[in-house]
């Protein structure tokens, strides 16, 4: 599972492409994903897809699995948008009542959940454009262009380093649990699991350790110098694309606007 | 208008509660991470600024530490690689279903709550980014609930406890509570205000988005508070 | 016909996310009370064939199984199943979950319900006969790599199991320490536990194997003794395996001095041959 | 008399916390532009003694040379000192920083204060004489443990140093990487970089190196050239080293037969000669 959007985003056909230019172009849809009528967050929904999935090569089946996924946090806020709770009669849809209270969903919060899950699937569409289709060491480079202190950039490369070399002990570890039967119980579990994440931590140190050999062989003192962005330009046909879209997308708005 | 949104809304409410309870096995919902694009953009942005001078403090005190010692950037990323990891650890919950625990309040007692304030945004920016956990626009509000305010919530239980009990195991198991309390809480009341109820306001929503996560996130609590100190008394033996 | 204690037919499956398949319709079959050695290169296939016979991975296509019963993957399925093949994985560091191999040893046996006084005893008796005696309540981090790696099958063979499962045991193990684990491999076979190693080393692998499964990209090349594996030159050049240099110098030797005669199985039968024949 | 590199003039260490001697009167030399093999087993002081070879840890007792001159453990002596001995440690991951091999390499290089056309031109030079040039950009958790090392490898030898010490570089490799890894230690070799691997495979010591250095328990036991050291059976027996399978073989050839020949350095060598002489 941590493996996967990490494979995908380098395997990707837009993988190796200019990481600021992605990123500005997400952060542009984000932008109409909010201020965006739901005619034009329907296009830009169905443009980010056609982005991914399409020109991005990223295959439907984990797009759409990651889509489901993540919608899941909304489904579970459902109810919380939805049923109010009136002490007297009220206008909506009423489920329940008892004495003058009533449980009910009122209008406004039917209408509210539907503009929600329109724009949560448009920023959701621009959230996976970017994650799917930009390696990790791109997004560094962006964070750098946004000259975050090179402090927490460091930290994040160094981080990124070990994940998965810390994720693959943790794998391994809960497999050989699996296989020599833990303990019955919910303490025993619980002990099971403060073992595991010990013998982990065991681990962690044992890395910082050698790391800091392994660092300072190579010289390392104290900072981690980044190189030069060394990615290709965003192909002509997608850069063309991506603004004569845009443009469509906003004169779309305004004519909305103007309209209504 | 009103006419079509109940038609649309009872639609919705069907296929909604079907999914609700064929859906909820708590354990794939990172339960407290608000999902992207969920917040409206003004509150977005409120939570993002009211993060931000934490998240300064905590580079600069980051920054101070790694200046005498150079090898504890080391340290402190490959401690952020750990909450990370550990944050992927299914653990036993009381109710019988699993959770994931968060690591904040350990690691607030282990390298104290600024720098927790630094490394627990990157772990929620690897949460979004490589799980799509979270999100961009609403990294603001999940950073505020759980890498400032669980962490310093947690510190000071922890404090608080030892300077008056002095029983270590349980300032331990408060702050790793305390800390995944807080953050449940901040959550509910960020969703709340975003999302007020017509009836009742903030106050009635937050009621609403605390009793559902309620459910998953306060036996969350108590098996991070027992995990965490089992994994101390782990530690102090080795 | 010998009997089976393990068997895949036409096993397929692919990891998620992966390119290839990892099991292309393997076809394999292990025999009981032998020491078969698994050979191939990373990435042939090995460490998933074990993680089918444990029921960790379902196949997805084909079938697994155990005493010639396709494998059940119901929960107490698995259980049994687990209790009768047991697999020791390569990293002893992730097998290991208490803190001395004797509370180590014992989780296995506590876990499966067994009453503490035979606990005690198994447990004495596993660690005896791996020679761990006098480390038995050192903490675990005190141990050497190969210490660890005993006590990780130690704890495998505490609960009884019919078969061993060991993913390349020998790695990273100096030569010391490789033959006392080997030894302890030896000495595990001979209270009538199946052992299955997979390896790379095809010198250890032509020594001490009754029998050989050669893989390769997730299929069964080849199945047999180890002098009728190793004797098929053409298959193991084609597959990059190197042929143990014992057979590999025995076949140097002109045809005339060799007829007749077995291919020595270790240098030893190697020196006494050539000081027999050539004084 | 050969220049020498490096060299260990009763060099003691012990670790704190450790019962013995790590390093206990070490004294050793490495010729320039050689290949070298410490051999020994886990324990004898093989990473100690190369960690003393960068100034990681400075001796408690005696002294280490570089190209004849103390070590100077400042921080412009140490600098200079990591720019001409370069480290290979047993894991890879541990010394890999970045987050893919063209980056990785470029660290060392960048750290140095190369301006960004050379370091560009020399990270190539590196990955392709490594042949890593189609992996380059792809994340180094996504590459084999063979390419790993390759990359670390790599990263190291981009810095252009004059030694190379490599620590169990084939250790945990099947033989398909560990003869990939062993071309590309020989491809630097030849342009003009000394080269010295710790090892414990008696096999590759005796084909592969120029010299052999034996070390026992913190102390060098024996040093010289290959067929010297290893015909000194007894100590090798007494230390529980191996003899390489071509030298015992060898040995046991009625003595009449081997006056006045070289021992045989390859498989290949001894079958020509089996080839040639049994006919």
């Amino acid at each position: 599972m941590l493996r996967r959007i990490d494979s995908l985003s380098y395997q990707g056909k837009l993988s190796s492409c200019s990481p600021l230019w992605k990123s500005g172009f997400a952060a542009v849809m984000f932008v109409m994903a909010y201020i965006g009528h739901p005619p034009v967050q329907l296009a830009v929904w169905i443009w980010l897809v056609l982005w991914t999935v399409g020109y991005g090569g990223v295959p439907w089946k984990p797009y759409a699995s990651l889509m489901a996924a993540s919608l899941l946090f909304y489904i579970l806020s459902l109810p919380a948008l939805l049923i109010e709770v009136a002490p007297g009669p009220a206008q909506g849809m009423v489920l329940l009542g008892w004495g003058t209270h009533v449980l009910l969903v009122t209008p406004e919060a039917a209408e509210r959940a539907e503009e929600l899950l329109l724009r949560v699937g448009v920023c959701l569409s621009c959230f996976l454009f970017l994650i799917l289709t930009t390696p990790f060491t791109g997004l560094l480079k962006v964070m750098e262009k946004l000259r975050l202190p090179a402090v927490v950039i460091e930290l994040t490369m160094i981080m990124y380093r070990f994940l998965f070399l810390l994720g693959d002990t943790a794998a391994s570890m809960m497999l050989a649990r699996r296989l020599r039967g833990g303990g019955r119980g919910f303490r025993a579990a619980v002990a099971d699991t403060a073992a595991l994440a010990g013998r982990l931590f065991a681990k962690t140190m044992e890395r910082y350790r050698g790391a800091i050999v392994g660092y300072t062989v190579r010289g390392y003192e104290g900072t981690i110098r980044m190189g030069p962005d060394a990615s290709l330009p965003m192909p002509v046909r997608y850069r063309v694309e991506g603004w004569v879209g845009t443009a469509l997308l906003a004169v779309a708005e305004l004519c909305i606007r103007l309209l209504n | 208008m009103f006419k079509r949104g109940r038609g649309i809304g009872l639609g919705l409410l069907i296929t909604a509660f079907t999914l609700y309870f064929l859906a909820v096995s708590p354990q794939e919902v990172y339960a407290m991470h608000i999902m992207e694009g969920f917040l409206p953009i003004g509150w977005a942005l409120f939570w993002w600024i009211l993060f931000l001078p934490f998240f300064a403090f905590g580079v600069r005190s980051v920054t101070r530490l790694t200046k005498e010692a150079p090898e504890l950037k080391l340290m402190l990323g490959l401690a952020g690689a750990f909450t990370f990891v550990l944050s992927a650890l299914k653990l036993p919950s009381v109710t019988g279903s699993s959770s994931h625990p968060t690591g904040t309040g350990l690691g607030a007692v282990l390298l104290g709550p600024l720098p927790m304030s630094v490394i627990g945004s990157i772990v929620l920016l690897f949460q979004a980014v490589l799980l799509a956990h979270g999100g961009i626009t609403t990294l603001g509000a999940n950073a505020f609930s759980m890498a400032v305010a669980g962490p310093f919530a947690g510190y000071a239980a922890y404090r608080l406890l030892m300077n008056t009990t002095r029983k270590e195991w349980l300032a331990v198991f408060a702050a790793a509570a305390i800390a995944d309390m807080t953050t449940y809480l901040v959550t509910s009341v960020q969703l709340s205000l975003a999302f007020p109820s017509v009836h009742g306001g903030v106050w009635a929503s937050f009621l609403k988005f605390g009793g559902i996560f309620a459910v998953t996130q306060l036996p969350l609590a108590l098996s991070e508070g027992l995990l965490t100190v089992m994994l101390w008394k782990w530690l102090k033996a080795y | 016909m010998v009997e089976l204690v393990l068997e895949w037919q036409d096993v397929r499956y692919i990891y998620p996310d992966a390119k290839g398949a990892a099991l292309a319709g393997m076809s394999l079959r292990i025999p009981r009370g032998m020491k078969t050695a698994v050979l191939g290169h990373n990435g042939a296939g090995k460490s998933t064939l074990f993680l089918h016979a444990v029921g960790i991975l379902r196949p997805q296509g084909g079938r697994v199984l155990h005493g010639g019963m396709a494998l059940d993957y119901g929960r107490k399925g698995l259980k049994e199943l687990r209790r009768a093949v047991g697999l020791v994985l390569q990293d002893p560091e992730q097998q290991l979950i208490l803190n001395t191999p004797r509370e180590d040893v014992a989780f296995g046996l506590r876990s499966a319900g067994i009453d503490e006084e035979t606990i005690r005893q198994r447990t004495e008796r596993a660690l005896e006969r791996l020679g761990l005696l006098e480390l038995a309540d050192r903490p675990i981090h005190h141990l050497s790599l190969g210490q660890k790696k005993r006590t990780a099958l130690a704890g495998v063979f505490a609960t009884q199991p019919e078969v061993i499962l060991l993913d390349e045991p020998a790695s990273y193990l100096d030569p010391v320490s490789e033959r006392l684990l080997l030894h302890s491999i030896d000495e595990i076979h001979r209270t009538g536990v199946t052992v299955v190693m997979a390896t790379h080393d095809m010198d250890t692998a032509y020594s001490w194997a009754d029998w050989i499964v050669v893989l390769d990209r997730g299929t069964c090349r080849m199945e047999g003794p180890p002098d009728q594996v190793f004797a098929n030159k053409e298959l193991m050049e084609q597959l990059g395996l190197e042929i143990p240099v014992i057979v590999d110098l025995w076949e140097s030797l002109p045809a005339a001095l060799r007829e007749g005669r077995p291919v020595p199985r270790s240098t030893e039968q190697f020196k006494v041959y050539l000081a027999n024949n050539f004084v």
